[in-house]
């Protein structure tokens, strides 16, 4: 290879009270796909925020082209060439999907914003990825994983010789994620280079030619990919030399599905999802699955009633109810953990302890609170069971790594010990090794009696953990699935493709 | 066309005065305004009343509107002096004859038919010329305290500067300290308590209006002094409250700044629509009040 | 949405005034909606491009007040020409502004706060100036001033008021059509992103305050022209009014939504008020404020009424 | 740079050193502004006993800056919900009206405070139900009442000033209690009463959350507009309370000027103490603090002499550079200026390495 058009040295940033990243080095040559790996909060993101410069390190070089440069800002970046789709979706909700794309290098005419091409050129984009949206409508009104995906097409089409990817593919599809390796494929054909980032180790070995591990904020190493073994990458990001692939591979125990908990009967929402019969067991993981846009949140949604349903009727353990907003769920025991962490789910600006005892406290009522100890006691055990790292239950949630904050969301829902628990991508973004851990705590959660309603993108997790899936395609439900053993992932994806009602 | 509907089809044989007042931020004001909708009633005017809640673009857009309204008489208040001769130019242009009360205008005189008021300067003079010959004989400093009003509106500008003119003629009169008291109790108070901590032998106090005054002698009395006596206390406006104070004699001085105009107005505004002429200037019936004039004063007190 | 139901409650109360009020549905009494609120009209369009982007600007009455002392100080102590005040006054404006927001942009000072103190600033000025007012007599003020642009029907617009129309024509384009406009609804949206996006941010933040400075300075132009003088109490509390028809308008005080057409019904809306008050001439100083605030909850809760039924009808 | 660092609560995390907490700068100033005070006034730091009470410029401060406290608790825990109140002023004004309105036309004190607190939590009741069940934005819904409600207290006053005179009513506002001020210890009753309940309690937490994110709040079953109901209400009983102490110090109540302005001021110590506009954190501590800063200011202007035209330069000069000095950023710029000649920046080295 060439000169790498990209060299970090001796990067070092702390933040108060956490070291995020020491001495670390990285590189970049054109036409790579180059794989970022470590655990959440070894400082992945970190270290690409002080390359696009919204961090300023403590120290260390960044040379772009051989040449040494202080990058002053995410514009300065672009400038430079670096092209980045961060973690957490960063667009503006408020603007249209087509602004969204191409807002800051709108195509002008006579000096004034060129608003018809602007629509026809980001519906040409979309479609790049086989996206077909109304580029006009608000992007807020999208779920996360179309807003991932416009973030992802506007990165792409920067034009840029540094392409960043920081888990871009956490709430994509198969399908999705298909398309976004074939265009990232074609750039890499054409020079550019690119760092992507993700925990999916099928995903990484698919697409990336080196990978560079981090771990606690160091440099681990560097490695060619065809070198390495899924289980050599895994202990270098851990540390240890511990056979969490094997854990994975593990399937989830059958238990006894207990009696009904809830039932739905043509509970549905205009405009978001057609009418649905649901029974919920306790006892039992129902996995739903279904293409993006396929409606799976919104009916968790109806279900927790953080929308309201305009048609049909739930019962709960025999009873009609009618669960008008989350409150009225929550009464019932139902608990909802949202896909979407920065929106719907964290306060941002709380510590972690109190972010995790939130729910339990609001079910209790102000007049009630939690004793010190008793907090604490809950607390210390979640950080430890999750592995939420820094372990500080005073730690402010938002300068928690993007993995940690999923954990802190699951640790508030795992304490209130609910009947029923939604799970709407529980593990999104989330290592490795924390994944299985979350996976054994939902199936020995069931184990227990608890009734579980699980969203994944990943359709692996959910044939792994859930005893029934049901398949929903165009807000519609469309087949439910027996988990016997013999379903794989593409009898699933063929049930979603034909659609054919398999009841 | 309809040049004589005049106002809401009430008749059109009464006079319509379309009166813009400047709000209602003191007793003082709420007393003028009363005595002019009273007036009126006994006078047989129909009165516009629009309250212009001490903004100045209120007022011009109200005078507008009374010319849109086609009144027969206009009157205002003006908030301040300046700034009237494009909308007292359309009054003109709209043969509708205006009528100032209280305050003046700097507008070319033939834009409006008379003033009727009182003059701040001549109160401050009034006040200062009190002091001078109360303390003719002094041999040593006096130190006086003076509480403005709100930084910037008319009357405190003017009754200070007549104040600092007339004792200027006194080398031992002498400011020592001057703030702003808004024209408020609570904060006439206020600031003399603080003022009182920073200055010791204070022997005058004077205030642009009672309610300040009134205020201060609290924080005089709770500082352990005299109202009146140990502190001298001259105010303008003799308020009810005011007066009565003054003939306990916890202050010293007052000088009325009357805002019984109500009959006034109404006198004129029928000689101007009976197209007499008016004098352009006429001075309201105002007095000072010692503590043996404010006892006999005080039970017939309107306000 | 919510800028048509806006629309539709103004209509509704100039029919309301038209029918109850003789002489109030002429062509001028809605002209002069116009006339008597041309300074609020530009300032209040200044402070919509701030709230646009999630901040707030108090200053803006201060600087109509210090921006009309400097035209009459400048025309009337200094005797220099309008022509080399008024470009004097509206840079000193924009400065102004361009100051607040580099504080509030680089050093993260709650925007409520550092105009606070902008606010402060721009009135004790103005009063260390000349605690007196100061009429202006100068040529092109009373040129412009007291001259009007006639129009058919009798009627006519002063020239301040065209300014105003202007100035919502300009920025509405700025606004919609032009970079620096969307670059203000994205930091709207969410600042962070912007920022993350390769947008100036920083830049944009400072670019309204300095576009709220200029607004205010020619609102405070336009003020001096209305009353021919300056004055250090002019426009006190004018910030407010200028909130309130931005948010009248269906803007969001958080950000990010919200059209200038909006605002400029929310003057029109206040201005309607006014001069319903005006016209029903029969009320003591105290019920003439319960009726503001009356009719005021009226509008914004007609408007939140009919606006959320649409929505979730459209849901 | 630090561009995207959120502003952190240093406090909280460990290793943060006393001058990154939140309180340092804001206690500095009103320290430096006390200090300064004493060189216009040298004895202006002693408390004596004068007629059987305590006297002394810190006591009037306290006993002035009572009201400004109490609203701006009031306040805080509105804007912690992501509001704010500008009809406090107008509370005041109607609170001081309608009590001394009763007390005047012969009503007992007991009857007539009650009734001019009760009216208060109503109007602080009114202002919630319209953000929370209209849906209408803080700003404009409290404007509503900060306009009408000066009108409704001109209209109980008549426009005049009532003048009562009762040496009980006086009490709470102007008098002495076992030598202390009585509205001092209405102040700190009232603020111990509110950090027991907010700190004490889960309210603090479930606020700071609705105010950080409504739409989180809403998803873990928080009743938020049963909150925000209930802080506007408390913020209408403070302004309410306020209101009978303003009034009862000059034994007068003034419809159209009592609590002019307070609003602003209110707002403005809720933000120097470091609580944000945007909702969320809430510090009470530094709301007395942001008030007492603001009262010293007024007191400083009127002992230092300064003329009245320049107190409002003055004054912005001051908050200003509170603000500067509580700006991480503002601070950062500063040592870094400080330390530059040591520390090359990187890429210079780099360059020269490379280039
Ligand atoms: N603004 C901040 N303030 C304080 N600490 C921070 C901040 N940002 C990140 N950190 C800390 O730095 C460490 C590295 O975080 P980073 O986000 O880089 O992790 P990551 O490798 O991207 O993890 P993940 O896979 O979960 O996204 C974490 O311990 C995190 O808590
Ligand atoms: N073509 C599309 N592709 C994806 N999403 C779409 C599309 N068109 C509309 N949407 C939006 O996506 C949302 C789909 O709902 P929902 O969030 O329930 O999907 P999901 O099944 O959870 O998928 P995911 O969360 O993976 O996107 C709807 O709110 C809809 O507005
Ligand atoms: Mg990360
Ligand atoms: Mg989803």
């Amino acid at each position: 290879m060439t000169v790498p058009v990209l060299e970090m040295e001796g990067i070092s940033k702390g933040f108060p009270g956490v070291q995020a990243l020491e001495d670390v080095a990285f590189r970049l040559f054109p036409g790579e796909i180059h794989a970022l790996m470590g655990e959440n909060g070894a400082g992945k993101s970190t270290l690409i925020k002080v390359l696009t410069g919204v961090y300023e390190a403590d120290a260390g070089l960044v040379a772009i082209d051989d040449v040494g440069t202080l990058i002053r800002g995410p514009l300065h970046a672009q400038r430079l060439g670096i092209s980045t789709v961060y973690q957490e979706v960063n667009l503006c909700p408020n603007l249209s999907v087509a602004e969204n794309i191409f807002i800051g290098r709108e195509p002008r005419r006579l000096g004034r914003i060129d608003w018809a091409q602007v629509r026809t050129r980001s519906a040409e984009l979309l479609a790049r990825l086989d996206l077909d949206l109304d580029v006009t409508a608000q992007l807020g009104s999208y779920s996360l994983a179309v807003q991932q995906l416009v973030a992802i097409v506007r990165a792409i089409d920067l034009d840029a010789k540094v392409l960043i990817l920081d888990e871009p593919t956490s709430s994509l599809d198969r399908g999705e994620v298909a398309q976004l390796f074939t265009v990232m494929r074609r750039l890499r054909a054409d020079g550019v280079a690119i760092l992507f980032v993700s925990h999916f180790l099928e995903q990484i070995y698919e697409v990336c030619d080196r990978v560079t591990v981090l771990r606690n904020g160091r440099l681990v190493g560097e490695y060619p990919l065809a070198e390495l073994s899924r289980f050599e990458l895994v202990s270098k990001m851990t540390g240890q030399e511990l056979a969490a692939l094997e854990e994975i591979d593990e399937a989830a125990p059958r238990v006894e599905r207990g009696e009904k908990l809830f039932a739905l009967e043509g509970v549905g929402r205009t405009g978001a999802i057609d009418p649905v019969d649901l029974d919920l067991h306790r006892g039992e993981v129902v996995g739903l699955a279904g293409l993006l846009g396929s409606g799976r949140s919104e009916l968790a949604r109806l279900i927790f009633g953080a929308d309201t349903a305009d048609s049909g009727r739930i019962t709960a353990e025999g009873e009609a109810v009618a669960l008008r907003n989350p409150r009225a769920a929550i009464e019932r025991g139902v608990a909802f953990c949202p896909e979407d962490r920065k929106g719907d789910g964290l306060v941002m600006d709380l510590t972690v302890e109190e972010n995790i005892i939130l729910a339990l406290q609001a079910a209790r009522g102000w007049t009630r609170p939690l004793s010190q100890r008793k907090r604490e006691e809950l607390v210390e055990q979640y950080i430890r069971a999750l592995r939420i790292h820094p372990p500080h239950p005073q730690a402010l949630v938002k300068n928690l790594s993007g993995g940690n904050q999923q954990k802190v969301l699951l640790a508030r829902w795992l304490i209130t010990q609910p009947k029923l628990l939604i799970l709407d991508e529980p593990t999104r973004g989330i290592d490795i090794g924390a994944k299985t851990e979350i996976q054994k705590l939902v199936v020995s959660l069931a184990g227990d009696g608890m009734a579980v309603l699980f969203i994944s993108a990943e359709l692996e997790e959910v044939l792994r953990i859930s005893h029934k899936i049901e398949v929903l395609r165009d807000r519609q439900l469309v087949a439910e699935l027996d988990n016997d053993g013999s379903l794989t992932p593409e009898r699933i994806l063929q049930t979603i493709a034909n659609g054919a009602a398999e009841k | 066309s309809d040049k004589d509907s005049g106002g809401s089809g009430s008749g059109s044989s009464k006079i319509v005065l379309g009166f813009s007042q400047v709000g209602a931020e003191s007793g003082w004001r709420t007393a003028n305004t009363k005595s002019i909708q009273a007036s009126a009633g006994t006078a047989g005017i129909e009165l516009k009343f629009s309250d212009a809640q001490q903004k100045q673009e209120n007022q011009i857009a109200a005078i507008r509107s009374f010319i849109k309204q086609k009144v027969d008489v206009i009157g205002f208040s003006p908030v301040v002096v300046t700034g009237w001769d494009a909308v007292l130019k359309e009054a003109k242009a709209a043969k509708i004859p205006v009528v100032l009360t209280d305050r003046a205008v700097d507008s070319d005189p033939s834009l409006y038919v008379t003033f009727i008021g009182s003059d701040f300067v001549e109160e401050g003079k009034k006040a200062g010329q009190w002091l001078v010959d109360e303390y003719k004989d002094a041999k040593e400093p006096v130190n006086i305290i003076q509480l403005e009003g709100t930084v910037g509106s008319a009357p405190a500008i003017d009754r200070k500067k007549g104040f600092e003119e007339v004792i200027g003629s006194n080398p031992n009169l002498k400011v020592v300290a001057s703030q702003s008291g808004d024209f408020t109790r609570a904060k006439g108070k206020e600031v003399m308590q603080a003022l009182l901590k920073a200055n010791k032998d204070v022997d005058v106090l004077f205030a642009h209006n009672d309610d300040m005054g009134l205020g201060a002698m609290q924080a005089i009395e709770e500082a352990g002094l005299t109202p009146g006596k140990d502190i001298k206390i001259v105010t303008i406006d003799a308020v009810k409250d005011g007066m009565t104070a003054l003939s306990e004699g916890k202050f010293n001085y007052i000088v009325e700044c009357s805002p019984l105009l109500g009959d006034q107005l109404m006198a004129t505004v029928k000689k101007v629509k009976a197209g007499e002429t008016v004098e352009k200037r006429i001075v309201t019936v105002e007095t000072v009040f010692d503590q043996a004039k404010a006892k006999e004063a005080l039970p017939t007190r309107q306000y | 949405m919510p800028v048509l139901v806006t629309l539709g409650l103004f209509l509704l109360a100039f029919l309301i005034g038209a029918i109850r009020y003789p002489n109030f549905g002429t062509g001028q009494v809605f002209l002069d909606l116009f006339i008597d609120n041309a300074f609020l009209i530009v300032v209040a369009i200044g402070m919509t491009f701030v709230i646009l982007t999630g901040g707030i600007d108090l200053s803006v009455g201060s600087v109509v007040a210090l921006s009309g002392m400097l035209c009459a100080v400048g025309t009337m102590k200094l005797h220099l020409p309008a022509l080399v005040v008024l470009p004097i006054v509206l840079v000193i404006g924009t400065v102004f502004g361009a100051g607040m927001g580099y504080m509030i942009q680089a050093f993260q000072i709650q925007p409520f706060i550092a105009t606070l103190a902008g606010m402060f600033l721009a009135r004790g000025v103005c009063l260390t100036i000349s605690e007196e007012q100061i009429s202006i007599d100068n040529g092109f003020f009373d040129a412009v001033a007291l001259n009007s642009l006639p129009l058919p029907g009798g009627t006519h617009l002063s020239y301040g008021a065209v300014i105003a129309l202007i100035v919502f024509a300009v920025a509405t384009y700025v606004l919609q059509w032009t970079r620096t406009g969307r670059n203000i609804y994205a930091v709207g949206g969410s600042e962070q992103s912007a920022m993350l996006m390769g947008l100036p941010a920083g830049r944009t933040k400072i670019q309204v305050y300095a576009i709220s400075g200029f607004c205010s300075a020619l609102g405070g132009i336009l003020f001096s022209l209305y009353t021919l003088s300056g004055d250090s109490t002019h426009a006190v509390g004018m910030e407010l009014d200028a909130i309130a028809a931005v948010v009248i308008g269906g803007t969001v005080l958080t950000g990010g939504s919200g059209y200038l057409l909006g605002t400029l019904l929310g003057v029109l809306v206040l201005g309607v008020i006014k001069t319903i008050l005006s016209f029903e001439g029969t009320l003591s100083s105290w019920w003439t404020r319960i009726a503001i605030g009356v009719l005021l909850f009226g509008f914004i809760a007609l408007q939140r009424l009919i606006g959320t039924r649409r929505r979730t009808r459209s849901a | 740079m630090n561009r995207a660092e959120p502003r952190s609560r240093l406090a909280a995390l460990p290793g943060g050193a006393l001058t990154r907490h939140t309180l340092f700068w804001p206690v500095t100033v009103l320290v430096a502004l006390l200090l300064a005070n004493v060189i216009f006034t040298p004895s202006f730091l002693s408390i004596h006993i004068r007629q059987g009470h305590l006297y002394g410029s810190l006591i009037d401060i306290l006993l002035f800056g009572a009201p400004l406290i109490l609203v701006a608790l009031g306040m805080t825990m509105v804007i912690a919900t992501g509001g704010v109140d500008l009809s406090v002023g107008a509370t005041v004004a109607i609170s001081g009206a309608l009590a001394c309105y009763l007390i005047s036309e012969g009503h007992g004190l007991f009857v007539s405070i009650t009734v001019a607190v009760v009216a208060s939590m109503l109007l602080g009741l009114w202002n919630g139900l319209l953000v929370t069940r209209l849906g209408i934005q803080p700003i404009i819904a409290t404007l509503i009442l900060m306009v009408a409600g000066r009108g409704i207290a001109q209209l109980i006053t008549s426009g005049q000033i009532i003048t009562i005179n009762s040496a009980s009513y006086k009490m709470i506002g102007g008098d002495y209690w076992l030598g202390m001020p009585f509205a001092i210890i209405i102040v700190v009753v009232a603020l111990a009463v509110t950090v027991v309940l907010t700190r004490r309690t889960a309210l603090g937490l479930l606020v700071e959350s609705v105010g950080g994110n409504a739409e989180a709040s809403r998803l873990v079953g928080i009743r938020a507009s049963g909150l925000i109901i209930l802080a506007y209400v408390f913020c209408g009983l403070c302004a309410g309370v306020a209101g009978l102490m303003i009034s009862s110090n000059t034994l007068s109540a003034d419809g159209n000027h009592a609590g002019l302005w307070i609003e602003l001021d209110a707002i403005l110590a809720v933000v120097l103490g470091g609580t944000a506009l945007t909702g969320g954190r809430f510090s009470l501590a530094g709301t007395v603090v942001g008030a007492l800063i603001i009262q010293t200011l007024d007191t400083t202007i009127y002992t230092a002499g300064i003329p009245p035209r320049t107190t409002l330069v003055f004054e912005a000069v001051v908050v200003t550079i509170v603000c500067l000095l509580q700006s991480p950023a503002f601070r950062a710029k500063i040592s870094r200026r400080r330390r530059r000649p040591s520390t090359p920046p990187l890429t210079d080295a780099k360059q020269e390495v490379t280039a």
